[in-house]
């Protein structure tokens, strides 16, 4: 064993594995809008496209980036989580992991929404690391955002 | 207002809160945290009545300072390693405390080596949106030829000088509102100036010469009407009173670490956060930037933005804690306490032939500082004369030229107190001024 | 070279002076001087490996600072009285110290707040000469429109971002050095770089990711041909080894009193005189004027003249207190000691599978540092790995991302020793970074 | 008795009689050069004119300015000193007034040379006045020097 007890709980296998993995990997076309991210502590970055299937459900998420395994692991663990939801689910679960990460260690996250996510509780005890976490959950918020807004101005220009 | 009474250690007073002055038994306590002020000075106890250019500091503060150095040296904003993130957590916690003891935001906050690079920055965030920095963002701040920068005759020259600069630099005028005999602003004046063309407004909130309190809250009023921008130089406001810079509604302010129990080599820039974030960047370099290419490089937001290498963080620590202090304490019985030490200095000195005292007179609003002019004896003499007694005063022009020209003069003493201070000191000090005349023969 | 044996009180190093290098049994008895190294990160010893980002620093230099603080504190060059008589000597005292521990005369050494606003006074210097502020006498540093200023690929922003501004306010072009493979300037390139336009260039004397030392001669020389003036980052070779910019001859050149066993919130400025009394002000204010008129202000000579509102008095003492401890251990036993650690570290992870250095190879000149990639592995996920064991390393980009960018990589570990590392900690990181691949399924 | 031993060394009688009656003040015309100095710690000034008798010579000097007791006699002690005086020996005096005034009170100035100016021996016990008891001593060397470049450039200009 080369890592502590601690280590171990930041870095659990399910996230070792996403990052090998990278669900989602690869921009794909037909987004209906798209974010670019930066963490300024390290100068890691992620594009996150976002996939919609009608105006309230997203069907998938596609990205790309270089990271740690952190905020990889994150990226792919999230696209597996949107997989055709709800916007307002989705949305849900940004708050809910917002809140995980934020926790210092003192919540451990609800498996149901969260799923393989709840893998990175460890990361709210490291401050230094919670924005590598965060970084493609960010992307996918602002991605929606962007979408609305693209929605809105459509929308506008039909009327 | 009196302020809570939740008194943090290791603050030793503990008096009725209801009251909204120290007592002198207050100050006698207090006095312990201060073990500078059991010196003695040419044999003489020391008393020290030269805060207005320094205060001291309580061993809380260098205590604290001391800690952070001995347990949690590490680079904050640039380490991922455990001790780069406590330090960063303990500095950015110092931010939000020193912000939170002004009233803003930690992310309104930057942290400067003092005052004067404060109001620099301003100035030349200012001059390089003129330039086109900061491209249409920051074109708010854009001012030439014809526009206008509004300052006051009692400006300390760090309020004053960088204005000046930003004037050659870009063509701007500046303009000056006068000084009544009694030293308040004429504002009337500042009516008649304070117009279309005026895009800046830079002010002391108190005087450092005549302890004086300027009404910001009527120039905020007329920069208002033509939308300028108000700077105010906090450095003698915020150690004395309580201060809340939004409710005073300014858009950008500066204060002075070692003027209010801190370190020197720290100080703060407060900026209206949308304001902040418009402003380009000052100094240039690691920490402040996201992405850097050979030939140009995309900046952080304020507060980042403007804190380019490696910071004071000892000393943001320290500061941090000197606010914790003076809060423990109290700044409406600090201010209370100072305000009758004020009065008291100047009921003595005014009493005594041959002596001018500088700004507005007995029962006015004024901080617990004196300047005064002694008939026939140069003010570096008069320091010499009350040194040999060991009390501290400042002598000169104070970094006021502009103001002692205003009144005839070239220098002044002043005293000046602090929580620390007591009536004794300032009888003694009255005692000694009064045997200055007749010791040089000017009587 | 050896250094005197004259050893002040409190350094505990009396060894031998005439061996180059310290040995494990001084860095044993030195590493009390520093407490910290005695603490603990996540359950295990500390092994702090950053001191390239921030070094600790030793008791003497706390008492120091602390001293000051308790027994001098006043206002230095604006008082009078016994006690800023006093403070005024102690701080110009610290001048002279930390001039002459690199090599120069005290009134061309001006204090700032760390090497990056050094090298922004510089920039913004010669900015407002371009602007004609300065007059004749700073007609030589104007620059404009088909200037030249030259900088190379491996330098940290803040010797970066402030030519790539100077360039944007003046209209002047920035050209680049590049880098050979491993690490080293591209010489040739420079000598066709360096040409008739150009007007300054800006070397780091030590790069902080590398590790090497650049032929300072050789640019200076190229710099003398054509009449442009040299800066040079001195942050990472004046803790490391013994300076002497005068013998260097260079123009001016700037450190950090956090990396070399001072403070945070102090740095220093050199500048070859005849340059400092010609260069305008940069920041403006408080004790840097003679007279100040409402509407233009006269100037006090160098240093004086760059150093606006009150400075940065404890840490300027403090820091000369790390110089005159640095110098009593003596800097070439210092840089003897980092340099047979630097190999040691090398080798050590050359050494391991699927681990990448930047930088030139063993036996070539080097100071304490080894920067690398682990294949497969982030290196944020590297720094967080060896934090575990308590090693405390950088991981990123180390505020030179166009150098990393050259190495096609964007983020590095960084190992830093200093004076207090031992053997024993560079065997520990070595060991742990041979653990990393495997924990990470990497291999 | 209001001050200590040590203030009255250093604002002896002599001192206070000069600071009062100011000996040479008022410039006059007629000078061969002249400086102005300013202290900048004060803020205070002093305008000194150099009047030659014959190029060798210093005839008197005449100044104006305003500043401390321990400035202003310093002047009105000067003006008295340099009546008349040959150059050289002008010069020998302000070389050993700055000596006396730099040695921290080891030394007690020599009375036949420096005359009522020993009396300002105490000054140099006290770093901050320095300046002031050298303000017009510094202004004469200047002055002179100025004198000599004058000449100079006539002397040049006659060639
Ligand atoms: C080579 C080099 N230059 C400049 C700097 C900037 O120093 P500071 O952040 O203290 O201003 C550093 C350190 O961060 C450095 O290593
Ligand atoms: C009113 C006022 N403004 C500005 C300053 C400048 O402060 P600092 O020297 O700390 O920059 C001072 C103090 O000297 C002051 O009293
Ligand atoms: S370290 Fe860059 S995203 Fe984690
Ligand atoms: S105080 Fe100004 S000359 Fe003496």
């Amino acid at each position: 064993m080369t890592g502590s007890a601690a280590l171990q709980g930041l870095y659990q296998q399910v996230i070792l594995d996403h990052a090998k993995e990278k669900h989602g990997f690869g921009l794909r076309d037909g987004a209906a809008a798209s974010s670019h991210q930066l963490n300024p502590t390290c100068g890691d970055e992620v594009t996150l496209r976002v996939h919609l299937g009608d105006a309230d459900t997203v069907a998938s998420i596609s990205w790309e980036g270089q990271g740690c395994s952190i905020s990889t692991a994150s990226a792919s663990i999230l696209s597996d989580l949107v997989d055709d939801l709800p916007r307002p689910d989705v949305r849900l679960r940004i708050e809910a992991f917002r809140e995980l990460m934020q926790s210092k260690g003192t919540i451990d996250g609800d498996e149901e929404l969260l799923e393989d996510a709840v893998a990175l509780s460890g990361v709210s005890r490291y401050v230094t690391r919670i924005k590598c976490a965060m970084l493609p959950w960010v992307a996918l918020e602002h991605a929606l955002l962007e979408a609305d807004g693209a929605l809105g101005a459509e929308a506008g220009a039909a009327r | 207002m009196p302020t809570p009474t939740t008194v943090m250690p290791p603050v030793p007073v503990r008096t009725d809160a209801t009251v909204t002055t120290l007592t002198s038994a207050d100050v006698e306590r207090l006095r312990a945290d201060f073990p500078i002020l059991e010196r003695t000075v040419n044999g003489s106890p020391l008393v020290y009545l030269d805060s207005g250019a320094t205060s001291q500091k309580p061993l809380a503060v260098l205590d604290a300072e001391r800690a952070f150095a001995l347990h949690e040296t590490a680079a904050v904003h640039r380490g991922a390693h455990t001790m780069a993130g406590e330090a960063t957590e303990t500095f950015e916690a110092a931010r939000a405390q020193v912000a939170g003891f002004v009233g803003v935001d930690a992310d309104e906050l930057v942290w400067t080596s003092n005052a004067t690079e404060g109001l620099n920055l301003i100035a030349y965030g200012i001059s390089n949106a003129s330039l086109g920095r900061g491209g249409d963002s920051s074109a708010r701040f854009r001012i030439g030829a014809g526009d206008e920068i509004v300052v006051t005759e009692m400006e300390h020259h760090s309020n004053l000088v960088p204005w000046q600069e930003l004037a050659f630099r870009t063509g701007a005028t500046l303009r000056v509102i006068g000084l009544q005999d009694d030293g308040h602003l004429k504002l009337d004046e500042a009516a008649e100036i304070i117009g279309a063309r005026t895009r800046l407004i830079a002010v002391t909130h108190v005087s450092n010469v005549l302890g004086l309190v300027n009404p910001v809250e009527d120039l905020v009023a007329m920069a208002r009407r033509v939308g300028a921008l108000v700077v105010l130089d906090a450095c003698q406001s915020a150690p004395h009173m309580a201060l809340d810079l939004r409710a005073l509604d300014v858009d950008f302010a500066v204060l002075s670490g070692h003027k209010m129990l801190g370190p020197t080599g720290i100080g703060a820039l407060y900026g209206r956060r949308e304001l902040l974030d418009a402003l380009p960047p000052f100094l240039t370099g690691g920490s402040m930037i996201t992405t850097v290419q050979l030939d140009h490089s995309e900046f952080l937001p304020a507060p980042a933005r403007f804190e380019a290498g490696t910071q004071r963080v000892s000393q943001a620590v320290a500061l941090a804690e000197a606010t914790r202090y003076l809060s423990a304490v109290g700044m409406d019985r600090i201010a209370g306490w100072e305000f009758a030490l004020g009065q008291r200095l100047l009921e003595g000195i005014a009493a005594l032939p041959g002596i001018r005292v500088l700004g507005p007179g007995l029962g006015e609003e004024r901080v617990g500082l004196a300047s005064f002019v002694v008939e026939g004896v140069h003010a570096h003499d008069v320091g010499q004369f009350l040194d040999d007694r060991g009390i501290e005063v400042r002598v000169g022009h104070h970094c006021a030229q502009p103001l002692h020209r205003r009144f005839g003069i070239t220098a002044t003493t002043r005293a000046s107190a602090y929580l620390y201070t007591t009536e004794d000191e300032v009888d003694a000090a009255i005692a000694a001024i009064g045997d200055v005349r007749a010791f040089f023969g000017a009587v």
